[in-house]
């Protein structure tokens, strides 16, 4: 029994709007880095929830267990030991997908219905439709989708959207134990996220802010940050991620403007070819021959 | 068509062979490169079984594509080399265009517009292969940078020789008598005399 | 192969005609956008507590099936209980991979015995491997079993075998067990509250 | 924990000391971020490492391992001699104005009474004096000498802060600022709670670290209140539950001490336990001991409990001696045990010194398993390479593995470490032939009964006399046991103060410990418990999770022992006259005809204030203690002992009395001593800790857990690393006296080299949780390394500070 699908705001490889009459309420999440522990719960329960199991690895000096995204690990925990002026801090950022509102992934997929964006701002993958061209990878600013050995599809953080269609959080969301998760409407979680801001100030970290990236449209992840002029020092979070000009070249205008080329291509020669008529041998040449063959 | 014991050979069977299967290759690659390319296109992927299949065979494909037209570029590169004469025909390919081509210079085996194309699928060729490994996700891995980059040369590139091979195609229809010549392997005398006078006269030697 | 210009339209028209029928006729079945069935639908939900650490937070766990009498109830899934008050139907990571817990390769699912000097495991009944345990402790008891100590006051004490006892167990599973070794006359008993 | 994990988020400051919240109990950790979110809260950790709670702290202090007493010995200095204590409380709810017997001394880190061939005090003056009616003297103006007020200012003097610094290894800006964090609180409606865990128990002075703070939060005011107490963190989820019913040898169910050797009849047995109140008009409700012993033997052994063969007290075994997991093991290293039960237990994993356990196991003629999952402990007659090395040709024990079902697969109730008991239900049957706890446990008990029944044996009564009335003796209803520990009428009991009136009719459930009787008229398995299931049912299993006074008592949520009371000591949140001393956390309050509020009161509920009961009803004097009396092993008042591997060759607090290096009643038995490692070859200080990823030695068995935290590390400062040519990530050797391990070294920030007493001390931090089974990475045994000596009271071994020595691997 299939449930209910979400609005679909925007399909990979589609040319033609979604049904868009219904108005869908924007959800986000909110990471609040400030109190968040790295007790890596929502990593145990998004892989209990999504039935994904991560093969078991070794330690390689760090916290980071898995190192890295992958297929089979859509959330992960990075640590960053940062010291300054003989202050010591343990940055630790849950890493996934940010869910952004202009997906450079969709942007840069070619199967139709592979990846959807729903109204609600989930971006969500449907590996069913997924060719494993890997072109999400290129498309992505934040480095989020991950091609499995296995099946050659690509997979990442769904936003729990099979539990957000019926109602309930995200399982990260709900596990979280210090509640540095939130789940809501997104103005709910901006509200939130300032109502944190000024907190952090009042202590003492001046340039807190909320991460809500505007080149890539905004997120439906944000984080709030103690040191939001410096996102870099959270592992590499992008100060201002945006799509590729690659990806917009190869991905916006040079679609039309070559399929334009290739089409006039191939109705000019058309057009040659009426207009001017095959160019034959020439009559005397043939002649010519005969004549010499007769001799 | 009325064989003519006299007619001339253009290719050997072993050149048209290795012709056809880089046509051959170059008809998938552009119907599967295509569906990737432009959601339009998209339904191509059914000719090949599927989505996943057009991704996995694209690049085996694009593979055997390079190898076959590596193969041709070794027979004809000498061929393929550029002289004054070939100058003087582009510069004049106006003419040729409309079809008034009695006063162009005359031609070896190729002229200057063959020549052209030649060099300009070989770049291509090599660019796509070039930028179709960084994009072969199955078995490579390189810098997302990278990869961007790979992409838009690969599209680029596929683009430029889509056009090309159609002009290609095209010319071989629009210029009648040529066909054969990768079919059969014969041109007419008086074809070759017509389009490429110097040719005929090193192979008949008049 | 002469291409007339009649047979270079025809080619045209074809060519065009084939690619627009696969388009149109061979064209995949449009996709069908569709998100994961929540897959607890219809679960069996039962109120558990976890049974790690002192939080002893709320859970509520799923299993398939109904409890009808032919459906063996397998447990899916665990989540917190969003009741709690302590919890809140949050999770640590423990907590949140209570599945593998339960369902871990590890666990042991029959009794077993270890005999002197073999290096391997045996499967044994239930029966047997009560009866075994029984006899040692009844042989240990009879024999090491202290009356009196040696001033003479009534001890009443089994001081040679001894019971570490679960801080996992319930607390009816503690009672029974503090009961009964007591009334053994067991005093070498310790859990793990000490360590 | 006093109070319970909700009212965490009632505090303004959050002491975190001797744990690590963040890491062992997140979900509870998240009553602290709540108070940081909602009422601007202060998070303060002082620890040897700067760990996930340091993570998200308002600040962080460093100290050395096993230098607790020291840093809040100089908090108590500090709060002493800059007056930022909450005066009115001191002088009302603690002993601070008794008068201590006049003998009493301290003398360069010994008390007075100390007998160094025992390594034990004699602790005749350690006590008050006395007035002719019994009473103890006290001064009101808190100025005798004498009196405990002026002995503690006098005790707490010698802690300065440069001392502080010199033995924890603190900056002294930063002691001095965590003074000020922990004095604001002095302000009557302001409270800091303290969580504390293993980081205070697992050394030799751990009961006293947790006797510093009560100190301190007697000075400040801080019992009694919401948002305040000493909130000890337990470890298992029924930890509490399990040391309620006294699942160890000192006590039996709800903490009634156990008879002894000593106790050679009933009478002297009870006398011994049932105390005098030392101040007039003080409840002193341990006096009521008989009442809950009797009952307790009337729920064990029915009628054959009866007032002829004194509630049968002589089937009770008396404790012959020390009678923890070191001393058991000590035992049976010395082949004077023969058999063993680890019920869900992993000795070989969890107890120090892993070749000790090991070879005491391979000297018993049987073994027995109740468990889940294939523990370490129940293949430790198998080989495993270096991590457990092992000829099981050589081990002659005979070993049982039984399987347990666990919780899932269980019904029954579980205490949390905020006293709270919750009733869960079973979900599904275990995997194959598993059982639970009580099917096993009634298994062999019935097995034996029949045996003795037939053949006769040693000392047979007490077995054959067990109450075992449960409707399928060999599978006892968890609801049944429950209201067999809850107890009930065994007759009309009738009201003590209106003649004719029947407060419960025979067969009732007890509703409250209140009406327990020590004439045999009353059973109950445990009377804290009683309550839990009343006549109304399984109080539980209650599920209204409401909260009308916002400060999170949820009083209809399950059941707090005692008496469903959420904060203990809530008689000590209003002044003597019985006004909340913070009007906007009122717990409780005097309302003109008896006592009332969110919580269930903490006193006789029509106690008017000016009788002047005081809150501390537990304690005969009524009050809280500064000054501990006898009742702990190591002094009345904590002293800084070195722990027993120290890299410090005395002890800066007594440099010139060897005596007081270490402390001087810990136990040490033969062999472990010699066990010890100097300085000079093992020149670190190691400590064990827990990861969040990880449960002990459960989760290693958990793929998700295994997948979160794969492998053994250990824990290395960048300098240390450094200096030894260490890189990040590669194999590394940890030794101590006792045994080594391999692991992968963990370089890293957050353990930095500490300045103490001249000297540089590297800490090397070594997460537990490893080990040969599982499906974790195979490894070492991080207790391998660990030393077999414990605290002086409780016998927790000293987990957290040791010697090692680091070399590459």
């Amino acid at each position: 029994m299939a449930l209910q699908s979400l609005d679909i705001a925007r399909s990979s490889a589609t040319t033609t709007p979604p049904p868009s009459v219904r108005q869908t309420t924007e959800v986000a999440k909110l990471i609040d880095v400030s109190t968040c522990i790295g007790c890596k719960a929502c990593q145990a329960a998004c892989m209990e929830w999504n039935d994904i199991r991560e093969e078991i690895g070794t330690c390689s000096g760090v916290y980071d267990n898995p190192t890295n995204l992958t297929e089979n690990s859509w959330t992960v925990m990075r640590f960053a030991e940062v010291e300054e002026a003989g202050k010591l801090e343990w940055l630790i950022r849950k890493d996934g997908c940010m869910h952004c509102a202009d997906p450079g992934c969709l942007k840069a997929c070619p199967a139709p219905g592979a990846i959807l964006q729903y109204a609600n701002g989930i971006v969500d993958f449907q590996e069913e439709y997924c060719i494993g061209c890997g072109y999400c990878v290129t498309g992505c600013p934040f480095n989020i989708p991950r091609i499995s050995q296995k099946d050659g599809k690509a997979y990442k953080c769904t936003l729990c959207s099979d539990r957000v269609a019926v109602g309930q959080a995200p399982a990260c969301i709900k596990s979280c134990p210090t509640g540095a998760l939130q789940f809501g409407s997104k103005e709910q979680m901006r509200d939130y996220a300032e109502h944190r801001v000024v907190d952090l100030k009042e202590r003492g970290f001046k340039e807190a802010g909320i991460y809500d990236p505007q080149g890539v449209g905004g997120t439906h992840v944000m984080y709030v940050l103690h040191h939001a002029d410096r996102p870099q020092l959270y592992n590499g979070l992008p100060a201002d991620p945006g799509i590729s000009p690659l990806v917009h070249l190869w991905k916006g205008f040079a679609k039309p403007l070559a399929t334009v080329a290739m089409a006039a291509v191939a109705l000019g020669s058309l057009y040659h070819y009426v207009t001017k008529g095959p160019n034959e041998v020439s009559k005397e040449l043939e002649d010519e021959l005969e004549k010499e063959d007769a001799l | 068509m009325i064989r003519n014991p006299k007619d001339l050979v253009r290719y050997t069977p072993e050149e048209r062979a290795n012709h056809w299967l880089g046509g051959i290759c170059f008809i998938l690659l552009a119907l599967s490169g295509l569906a990737f390319f432009h959601p339009a296109f998209w339904p191509l992927t059914q000719l090949f079984g599927g989505g996943v299949w057009a991704r996995i065979l694209h690049p085996f494909i694009g593979l055997v594509m390079a190898l076959s037209f590596l193969s041709l570029f070794l027979r004809f590169r000498a061929l393929n080399a550029m002289t004054p004469v070939d100058k003087e025909w582009l510069s004049r390919m106006r003419e040729m265009v409309d079809g008034n081509d009695h006063n162009m210079p005359e031609q070896g085996k190729y002229n200057g517009g063959q020549k052209m194309m030649f060099w300009a699928i070989a770049v291509c060729l090599l660019l796509l292969v070039v930028s179709g490994i960084l994009l072969w996700r199955a078995y490579f891995t390189f810098p997302v940078e990278l990869v961007r980059l790979g992409a838009v040369i690969h599209a680029f590139c596929a683009v430029v020789m889509i056009c090309t091979i159609m002009v290609h195609v095209y010319a071989a229809i629009w210029v009648k008598g040529t066909m054969r010549a990768m079919w059969h392997g014969t041109v007419t005398r008086a074809w070759a005399k017509q389009h490429h006078r110097v040719w005929y006269r090193q192979v008949t030697g008049k | 192969m002469e291409v007339t210009r009649r047979q270079f339209f025809k080619i045209c028209a074809s060519g065009l005609g084939g690619s627009s029928i696969a388009m149109m006729g061979f064209s995949p079945t449009p996709a069908l956008a569709e998100v994961r069935s929540f897959k607890l639908a219809r679960a069996t939900e039962t109120r558990n507590m976890c049974p790690y650490c002192s939080v002893s937070c709320g859970v509520l766990i799923y299993s398939s099936g109904d409890k009808s009498k032919n459906a063996k109830a397998d447990i899916i899934h665990i989540e917190g209980d969003p009741d709690n008050p302590v919890n809140r139907g949050s999770l640590c990571p423990k907590g949140a991979g209570l599945l593998d817990m339960v369902k871990s390769p590890n666990r042991v699912k029959f009794p077993e015995v270890r005999e002197p000097g073999s290096n391997e495991w045996k499967r044994i009944s239930w029966d047997d491997a009560i009866s075994r345990i029984a006899k040692h402790m009844k042989a240990d008891r009879d024999a090491n079993f202290m009356l009196q100590n040696k001033d003479g006051v009534t001890v009443n004490r089994w001081p040679t075998t001894g019971f570490l006892a679960s801080s996992a167990a319930c607390n009816e599973a503690g009672y029974l067990t503090v009961k009964t070794l007591r009334a053994l006359g067991v005093t070498a008993l310790d859990t793990q509250a000490r360590i | 924990m006093t109070n319970h994990w909700v009212d965490i988020k009632n505090a303004d400051v959050i002491l975190v000391m001797g744990g690590n919240p963040a890491e062992a109990h997140p979900c509870g950790f998240k009553w602290v971020i709540e108070a940081k979110k909602t009422r601007k809260a202060k998070l303060v950790v002082v620890d040897p490492r700067f760990n996930r709670t340091a993570a998200v702290a308002d600040f962080y202090a460093p100290l050395r391992s096993g230098t607790d007493i020291a840093f809040l010995g100089g908090v108590i200095n500090f709060l002493l001699s800059s007056g930022k204590i909450h005066h009115d409380y001191v002088k009302a709810y603690t002993n601070a104005s008794f008068l201590i017997d006049e003998t009493f001394a301290f003398d360069d880190g010994i008390f007075s009474g100390y007998n160094a061939e025992k390594r034990s005090y004699g602790k005749d003056s350690w006590k008050y004096q006395l007035d002719k009616d019994g009473y103890a003297k006290v001064d009101e103006t808190l100025q005798d000498p004498n009196c405990v007020f002026q002995l503690l200012k006098k005790h707490y003097s010698r802690y300065t802060p440069e001392i502080v610094a010199q033995v924890c290894g603190t900056p002294k800006e930063a002691f001095l600022k965590v003074c000020e964090y922990v004095a604001e609180t002095a302000a009557p409606n302001k409270t800091m709670t303290n969580l504390y865990a293993l980081g205070w128990t697992e050394h030799t002075v751990g009961s006293q670290n947790i006797r510093c703070m009560a100190i301190i939060q007697q000075l400040l005011g801080n019992m009694g209140m919401a948002g305040g107490g000493i909130n000890a963190l337990r470890g298992h989820a029924n930890v509490q539950g399990i040391t309620d019913f006294a699942l160890y040898a000192q006590n039996l169910p709800g903490y009634l001490s156990a008879p002894a050797d000593a106790d050679v009849d009933f009478k002297t047995f009870l006398e011994k336990r049932t105390p005098k109140p030392l101040r007039p008009g003080q409840m002193n409700f341990p006096q009521n001991f008989p009442k809950w012993h009797t009952s307790l033997m009337k729920a064990w052994f029915g009628d054959a409990a009866n007032k002829e063969n004194d509630f049968a007290y002589h089937y009770l075994p008396k404790l012959g001696g020390a009678s923890d997991v070191l001393s058991i093991f000590d035992q049976m290293f010395q082949g004077k045990m023969n058999g063993f039960f680890c019920q869900g237990f992993n000795p070989l994993a969890s107890v120090a010194n892993k070749k000790k356990v090991g070879d005491a196991l391979a000297k018993l003629k049987y073994l027995v398993i109740i468990d889940p999952l294939a523990t370490d402990t129940s293949e430790f007659w198998k080989s495993y390479g270096e991590f457990n090395e092992v000829d099981p040709a050589k081990v002659p024990t005979e070993v049982f593995r039984l399987p347990a079902s666990l919780f899932a697969e269980q019904t029954g109730s579980y205490t949390n470490s905020g006293r709270v008991v919750q009733w869960h239900w079973k979900a599904a049957d275990g995997p194959g032939e598993t059982r639970d706890d009580t099917e096993i446990i009634a298994a062999l008990f019935l097995k034996l009964k029949e045996m003795y029944a037939k053949d006769g044996g040693a000392f047979p009564e007490p077995i054959q006399k067990l109450a075992w009335a449960y409707r399928q003796p060999a599978k006892p209803a968890p609801e049944e046991v429950l209201m067999e520990i809850n107890g009930k009428a065994l007759a009309d009991l009738e009201d003590p103060k209106e003649k004719g009136k029947i407060l419960v009719k025979a067969g009732e459930q007890l509703g409250t410990f209140g009406v327990l009787r020590d004439d045999g008229s009353t059973s109950c398995g445990n009377w804290i418990y009683c309550g839990t299931w009343s006549q109304a049912g399984n109080n539980t299993a209650k599920r209204d999770n409401s909260d009308p006074s916002g400060l999170g008592q949820t009083l209809n949520w399950g059941y707090a022992w005692p008496v469903n009371r959420r904060i203990i000591y809530n008689r000590a949140s209003c002044d003597p006259a019985g006004k909340p001393w913070d009007a906007k956390r009122t717990v409780i309050k005097w309302l003109g005809d008896k006592w009332g509020g969110s919580d269930v009161p903490d006193m006789r509920p029509d106690a008017k204030p000016e009788e002047g009961v005081m809150p501390f009803i537990m304690n005969p004097e009524g009050v809280a203690r500064l000054f501990s009396r006898e009742l702990m092993a190591d002094g009345p008042f904590p002293e800084h002992y070195e722990p027993f591997e120290t890299p410090l060759d005395k002890n800066p607090l007594h440099p010139n009395n060897p005596k007081a290096f270490s402390n001087p009643a810990a136990r040490v038995y033969k062999g472990d001593m010699e066990a010890f490692g100097k300085a000079k070859d093992f020149p670190y200080v190691a400590t064990t800790y827990r990861l969040t990823e990880h449960f002990h030695y459960w989760t290693k068995h958990s793929h998700i857990n295994a997948v979160l935290q794969p492998e053994q590390f250990v824990e290395i400062g960048e300098e240390l690393a450094k200096e030894k040519g260490i890189a990040n990530g590669s194999m590394v050797k940890v030794r101590s006296n006792r045994g080594f391990i391999r692991a992968v070294a963990v370089v890293t920030k957050r353990i930095k080299a500490l300045d103490v007493d001249g000297k540089k001390v590297h800490t090397i931090g070594i997460p537990t949780h490893f080990g040969f089974k599982g499906a974790t990475k195979p490894g070492f045994i991080a207790n391998t390394l660990t030393p077999v000596v414990g605290d002086a009271n409780v016998q927790t071994p000293e987990y957290k500070a040791f010697l090692v020595n680091l070399e590459r691997a």
